[in-house]
């Protein structure tokens, strides 16, 4: 009977929610960038006089003199326009990793659970693909302001290839405060790279490196300093998830 | 009818997915199907946040060599940062939740919902 | 000197990120960073609030414009508050590496409780909605380790439970007003939010309305409070009574005055009501009680529904009514001290039952006479600072003829001050319980209680120039 | 020395006195004595009407005045401070808690200071306040309930202050300014309906604190367990704190423009008025009757205080010049007679350690000035000439003959009757009658609680002779408020209907009582009744019952009264379950909203989210 109910509830909020949202959400075809910030980052035009103004300059290959030319505008937002928020996410992963340590941390005895016979092939194999896999990860967040992809996407590659050990090998073992170091580090980093920003232009993560040409690797000034900072300590923070949760009482 | 399609795939679906999520949380008592509901309502934020961002004949907002210039090309990259960093938070806390589940359950010996609360009152 | 407020968010980052560096070299040498991180943080509040006039003023990051970048807003009533949420979690955090370091995870409870602060400080600054629900999780997660100490999973369960569908409401309609409006920014959007139909501006009002009440401990998603209060350690509930409660709630404010200013009349309304049911209601819970901590929990519930109604019906007619959002705010800044105080004095005697306190002010007199000070101020006796906040408050409410609500509230006050009093008298002139071992106070903790009770007593003697330097938080600036 | 610097010494001084105390109480108590002294001093000093502010908040200034419509009150306040000070010196020895004791008394005095002193209703407040929270721990101080009582006098007293708070705001709104004498000023400009609001709230307040019938509760336990001393203090200053409200706004509210056109009406232009004065008459009657009930003496007294309520509010919603001064004159004659009854009680149980009627008997021998202090206490409170009381009475009779109400006289006379029942029983049962064998060895109180006792008997005979002495400040602020005085010499009043002298009065009264006592000492034979010979009067003989107490004779002294009123509804009864239903009320309000499972709170999410969107949907 409960459950009954709990249908009815649901379908009730769901009428009220959709159909009072959906008149005015302007989705699919209506949905127009003209007045939305999304415009203004995807132009460049953040500190201009009239930002929504449509341009027609060629950036790829060319652009110099824009704001921040990483080709990648997602990442462009993640990591120069809204880099507080990217901050403050990384934080949030590393505090959660820090509190699941707190919490885990002391039952176990330096052990880990075990599998049954890995694979054999696994195995083997295993150890030629941890490299090729951290470089993959690697390489998805040194290139992520001209692909797509990015700190967080590599990290986690990096983190799985982690995972892949514990799963083939039941003598592997995360070296993890070697891996707080990492973290710890790649933090403070991006927290010294945002305060350079204060000392030598004067905003917080304020870009101060040249911009370089959009589409070159060296290219988006802080970006991709920042976004492999952002890699290391995602792929150090998932790691340890993986090596907190595979301990074993 | 191809617009009421395209509502129920852009909006209907992904809040019905929310509210698989809060169906779960009305009606479990396990604490693991609980973290699950949440991670339910999770995905159907995400999906929300990107149906929103979605538009006709747009491609993803990376400038290439190939593409034109018009920035009315591409997609709105907000919502695509945005769901990141709610991924992101959404997995941590998980993480988190999962560990003080592992804990529940040492200290209470249940999953059970009833039965936690039964202890803890006593 | 730079002077930015974001320094306040990154200095206790910056400690965060150092604690485990430092951890792997010395597990003692920890204890010494967030005091040097909170104390640099109130020297650059000091700073701040001199430099920085009382008009509103936006502070960019990444070097981009107000409505794009994401912005803090400051201005010095802002940094008054922060100033005293700070103070708090100074005050707590120096407890914790007294008396309560050697007791716990030290490594996660130092470092949760440092970013804590960093996300507090970002909660109370930020002007972007989005940043604000990352802070706000931030805030949550430290919390949430905060809340396990003492092994109190199932109410850090609870708790993660009903803050994570909060949040996740939040950011539902954060990106539904990003879709309308266009952007993040708070002060913007409400420009941008114009032309859409009524049945969205309540969908979307009730969204936050219950996305909010998490975090500000109001009615349907409070029921967290008392039980981690209860299982929580001293630092804890001071930081849950003190600084996170009122950031949340400075937060909501916030986000109500900058999003919704414009003229949202149901949103208020119901908020309102909300926030009353709450006061009522957390009022008749804590007459029930015989712990303490539960009483402050419940009490604190209250406040917050009495802050949040009393805010939004300032906000009702589309403009800030000065006098009430003023009274408002002196109450949370008197809340913080007082609650302070009565949380840290109660913790210090080490008991927090009725039966276990009776007659302790007999062995413990100064700690009592100060715990006194602390719960006569929240009731809202002259001479101390509760009074004054109580009196603006309904100076001004009558002043508007909310005759219903002055009537509302005063009904529960009186219920406040009962409870509040049989706790004082349950201490005082009941028949000690020999059996119970007294805790020694240390010099330290009498010295952080005496500069709370201070801080109450000046409030009390000086209430105009508090009153006065708190006052038109949100106008006068760009708004 | 204005008031304001009375104040800040009173609020030095309670520091000093406590600092004094912790080292030796009794050089504290000393030391208040003589700091009410000097301060009492001070103010008569320096005579002349002044107003003074206290600027320790910024733009919050605290307003005091001493003037036409106050000093009689503050010398009140001051003389009771000074008598019941004089009275502690011994009289709190067994107290537990001395210091704190004089540190608290100290702070009251300050209270009493800026309450009567007051030249805003702000500043009335704050005193207000303070005064309650320091009543609160005084009471608390008491003897074995006296922690519940005190939670119910605090829950009553919080009632008041807020409304009166309320009250104070609305007038703020209205004219502009909570000093009086803008209240005076614009009075014109409130409107009706709001001067009806204002009214209420303030008399409602003013009711609660002065004990008026239906809000009388919180008297009866807060004067039998709090500690002696305090209570006089409660009784004889606190409780009219209530009164000086209702008198207040009666003065500057309606009086100072009504009176101009209409003198025979003062609060009586609102249709309040009469339901007020019909209050009265139950409140005279019920705490008549209840008093009669109790077997406490020091809640016999409470009950008295409920009846003589009922007379000053009576008095003060009546309306004519007469019944004005009248009331005023019974807050002062209720004060000295209730400091008189509470401090001879409180003398019997700084010996005895009770005030149980039925454990105690013939003190009259061991304790005489005590007995003498009580009697001249009760015949003024029943206002039997030739003293105090009697003046007041005489005032209201006469405004109440004079315009012919039949309830209310009845009302009026049977509170008179009702009191010679009532308190006779004390004076019979404690101090006349057989003595317990234990209470044989029982002496005389020491010399300062001696003192204090002796100051309140002569007092009361002085003013009951000499009534022009409280009448001359009286008049004079009749007419400073330019309503037409009451015609008073020096010891004669006058009424529209006859002149009332009290010397002559007295002359015959003392003739009177010498003459009885002359026949009573020739020819007067006292034989001794044994205990068993007197307990059966008209009772039927409880068998099976061996506890001594049953055959005192103090005990079921009025049963056949008292079964009249066994199954009357009692306020008190009805107050009690309505706050046991109220307790259980909240009890499943936290069953609901906070002890559910994780389940319980999102449906509660869910719905409210359902209810407020639905609200608005359709």
């Amino acid at each position: 009977m409960k459950k009954f109910w709990a249908i009815i509830t649901v379908l009730l909020i769901l009428f009220f929610l959709g159909s009072g949202l959906i008149p005015d959400l302007k989705i699919y075809k209506q949905n127009n960038l003209s007045q939305k910030t999304g415009k203004v980052y995807l132009n460049r035009t953040v500190n201009d006089d009239s930002p929504f103004k449509e341009i027609d300059k060629k950036l790829y290959g060319e652009a110099n003199d824009v704001e921040n030319n990483a080709a990648n505008s997602v990442t462009s937002v993640i990591v120069d326009y809204r880099a507080l928020d990217t901050l403050g996410e990384v934080t949030v992963l590393f505090l959660a990793i820090t509190g699941v340590i707190a919490l885990l941390g002391k039952s176990k005895k330096n052990n880990r659970i075990l599998f049954e016979k890995p694979n054999y092939i696994l195995n083997a194999s295993s150890k030629i693909l941890l490299p090729l896999i951290v470089l993959f990860g690697f390489y998805i967040f040194i290139h992520g302001h001209i692909t797509p992809g990015g700190g967080f996407q590599g990290g986690t590659i990096v983190a799985a290839s982690v995972l892949m050990m514990y799963f083939a090998q039941n003598n592997y073992k995360l070296k993890n405060n070697r891996m707080k170091v990492l973290e710890s580090f790649s933090g403070l980093s991006f927290l010294i790279f945002g305060l350079l920003g204060i000392f030598i232009m004067g905003d917080f993560l304020q870009n101060f490196l040249e911009l370089g040409i959009m589409g070159k690797l060296f290219s988006g000034g802080l970006i991709p300093i920042i976004y492999i900072l952002v890699g290391l300590k995602v792929s150090a923070e998932l790691s340890n998830v993986v090596y907190e949760f595979m301990g074993e009482e | 009818m191809g617009e009421i399609i395209n509502y129920w795939t852009f909006i209907y679906g992904p809040l019905a997915i929310f509210l698989v999520g809060v169906y779960g949380l009305l009606t479990q008592k396990n604490l693991f199907k609980l973290v699950i509901s949440i991670n339910i309502m999770d995905l159907g934020v995400n999906l929300y946040i990107i149906a929103l961002g979605y538009m006709d004949n747009a491609s993803a907002p990376i400038y290439t060599a190939k593409l034109a210039v018009t920035s009315s090309r591409f997609v709105d990259p907000v919502p695509q940062a945005l769901v990141l960093t709610s991924i992101v938070i959404s997995v941590a806390v998980t993480a988190f939740v999962l560990a003080l589940v592992i804990k529940n359950y040492e200290k209470y010996n249940t999953l059970d919902l009833i039965k936690i609360k039964g202890i803890e009152n006593d | 000197m730079i002077n930015e407020p974001v320094l306040l968010i990154v200095i206790p980052l910056f400690a965060g990120f150092l604690i485990p560096i430092i951890y792997l070299i010395s597990k003692k040498a920890i204890k010494y960073i967030p005091i040097i991180a909170v104390f640099y943080n109130l020297f650059v509040l000091i700073r701040l609030i001199q430099i920085n006039s009382t008009s509103l003023s936006y502070f960019t990051t990444g070097g981009y414009k107000v409505p794009f970048g994401i912005n803090l807003i400051f201005n010095s009533q802002i940094g008054i508050i922060l100033f005293a949420i700070n103070l708090l979690a100074l005050i707590a955090l120096i407890f914790f590496l007294k008396k309560e370091f050697h007791l716990v995870n030290s490594f996660a409870y130092t470092l949760g409780f440092i970013i804590a602060i960093s996300a507090v400080n970002g909660m109370v600054l930020t002007g972007d909605l989005f940043n604000l629900f990352v802070f706000m999780e931030l805030a949550a997660i430290a919390g949430y380790i905060i809340a396990t100490h003492k092994r109190g999973y199932y109410p850090s369960f609870l708790y993660v439970i009903i803050s994570t569908f909060g949040s996740l409401l939040f950011l539902l309609g954060t990106i539904t007003i990003y879709n309308v409006s266009g952007t993040l920014n708070m002060a913007s959007v409400s420009e941008n939010l114009v032309d859409v139909s009524p049945h969205f501006i309540v969908v979307l009002s009730v969204m936050f309305i219950v996305a909010l009440s998490s975090e500000s401990e109001l009615l349907p998603l409070n029921a967290w409070v008392p039980k981690v209060y209860e299982k929580t350690s001293i630092t804890g509930s001071i930081f849950f009574g003190s600084v996170l409660s009122t950031a949340a709630l400075f937060a909501v404010i916030k986000v109500l005055v900058l999003v919704f200013k414009g003229g949202y009349e149901y949103l208020f309304n119901s908020l309102t009501i909300i926030g009353l049911a709450t006061l009522l209601i957390g009022e008749f819970v804590a007459f029930k009680q015989r712990n303490v901590r539960k009483i402050v929990a419940y009490s604190s519930i209250a406040q917050a529904g009495l802050i949040i109604s009393a805010v939004s019906v300032s906000l009702k007619n589309g403009t800030i009514t000065d006098s009430i959002f003023n009274a408002a705010m002196f109450q949370l800044l008197n809340n913080i001290f007082a609650k302070g105080l009565i949380l840290l004095g109660v913790g210090l005697l080490g008991y927090y039952s009725f039966e276990k306190l009776k007659g302790i002010a007999g062995k413990k007199k100064f700690a009592s006479i100060l715990i006194t000070i602390g719960v006569l101020s929240i009731i809202g006796m002259p001479p101390f600072a509760g009074f004054w906040s109580k009196f603006f408050l309904i100076k001004s409410l009558i002043a508007n003829k909310m005759i219903i609500f002055v009537a509302i509230f005063l009904a529960s006050a009186i219920f406040e001050v009962y409870y509040y009093l049989r706790f004082i008298q349950n201490m005082y002139y009941e028949e000690f319980d020999s059996k119970i071992k007294i805790n020694q106070i240390s010099a330290v903790s009498y010295f952080l209680m005496i500069s709370l009770s201070f801080m109450i007593i000046y409030i009390g003697f000086n209430p105009s120039s508090v009153m006065k330097t708190i006052s038109d938080i949100f106008t006068g600036g760009i708004i | 020395m204005t008031i304001s610097y009375l104040i800040i010494t009173a609020g030095i001084m309670s520091a000093i006195i406590y600092l004094v105390s912790k080292f030796n109480w009794k050089a504290g108590t000393i030391l208040q004595t003589l700091t009410f002294l000097i301060i009492g001093y001070f103010l008569y000093h320096n005579g002349d009407y002044s107003s003074s502010q206290l600027a320790i908040f910024n733009n919050i200034s605290l307003n005091f005045t001493y003037s036409y419509f106050n000093e009689i009150f503050l010398y009140l306040g001051i003389s009771v401070m000074i008598i019941v000070s004089l009275f502690s010196i011994d009289g709190i020895k067994n107290y537990q808690y001395k210091p704190v004791y004089n540190f608290l008394t100290t702070l009251i005095f300050m209270s009493i200071l800026g309450v009567f002193g007051a030249a805003d209703f702000i500043t009335l407040f704050i005193f207000w306040e303070l005064m309650t929270w320091v009543s609160f721990f005084l009471i608390s101080m008491g003897k074995k309930y006296s922690k519940k009582a005190a939670l119910l006098f605090l829950f009553m007293s919080m009632i008041a202050a807020y409304l009166m708070i309320t009250g104070i705001f609305l007038i703020d709104n209205a004219v502009g300014g909570i000093t009086f004498s803008n209240l005076i000023n614009n009075y014109g400009s409130i409107s009706y309906s709001l001067k009806f609001k204002i009214l209420m709230l303030f008399v409602l307040a003013g009711l609660i604190k002065g004990g008026v019938y239906p809000l009388h509760i919180w008297m009866r336990t807060s004067y039998s367990e709090s500690p002696d001393s305090f209570t006089s203090i409660l009784s004889g200053i606190l409780m009219k704190f209530g009164f000086y409200l209702i008198y207040l706004i009666g003065l500057f509210f309606p009086v100072a423009f009504i009176l101009k056109n209409n003198p025979s009406k003062l609060i009586s232009e609102l249709p309040s008025s009469t339901f007020f004065a019909y209050l009265a008459g139950i409140s005279i009657i019920i705490g008549t009757i209840a008093a009669i009930l109790q077997n406490d003496a020091k809640k016999l007294i409470a009950f008295s205080s409920v009846s003589h309520a009922g007379y000053i509010l009576l008095a003060f919603t009546y309306g004519t010049s007469m019944a004005f001064a009248g009331g005023v004159t019974h807050i002062l004659v209720h004060a000295l007679t209730a400091l008189g009854m509470f401090l001879s009680i409180g003398a019997v149980y700084f010996r005895t350690g009770t005030t149980k009627i039925d454990e105690l008997g013939g003190l009259i021998k061991n304790m005489p000035l005590t007995f003498t202090t009580y009697l001249v206490s009760i015949i003024s409170l029943a206002g039997i000439p030739p003293l105090f009381g009697f003046v007041s009475k005489w005032m209201i009779y006469q405004s109440l003959i004079i315009n012919g109400s039949y309830f209310l006289a009845f009302a009026a006379f049977f509170g008179s009757i009702g009191s010679f029942m009532y308190v006779f029983r004390p004076l019979a049962g404690v101090f006349l009658g057989q003595r317990p064998k234990k209470f044989e060895n029982v002496k005389e109180v020491p010399f300062f609680m001696k003192a204090g006792m002796l100051i309140v008997t002569i007092l009361t005979v002085l003013f009951g002779v000499l009534p022009g002495l409280v009448l001359k400040p009286i008049i004079s602020m009749q007419q400073s408020i330019g309503i037409e005085p009451i015609k008073a010499s020096l010891y004669r009043l006058f009424s529209g209907l006859t002149t009332l002298d009290m010397l002559v009065v007295f002359t015959v009264f003392g003739a009177g009582f010498i003459l009885a006592l002359i026949i009573f000492l020739l020819f007067a034979k006292p034989t001794r009744v044994k205990q068993h010979e007197q307990y059966t009067a008209g009772e039927i003989v409880p068998e099976l019952q061996t506890q001594p107490s049953i055959y005192h004779y103090a005990k079921n002294y009025y049963k056949p009264f008292s079964r009249i009123f066994d199954k009357f509804p009692s306020m008190e009864k009805l107050y009690k379950k309505g706050a046991e239903y109220l307790s259980s009320s909240f009890g499943v309000i936290e069953e609901f909203f906070y002890e559910e499972s994780i389940n319980g709170y999102i449906w509660l999410i869910s719905i409210t989210f359902l209810v407020i969107i639905a609200i608005r949907w359709f």
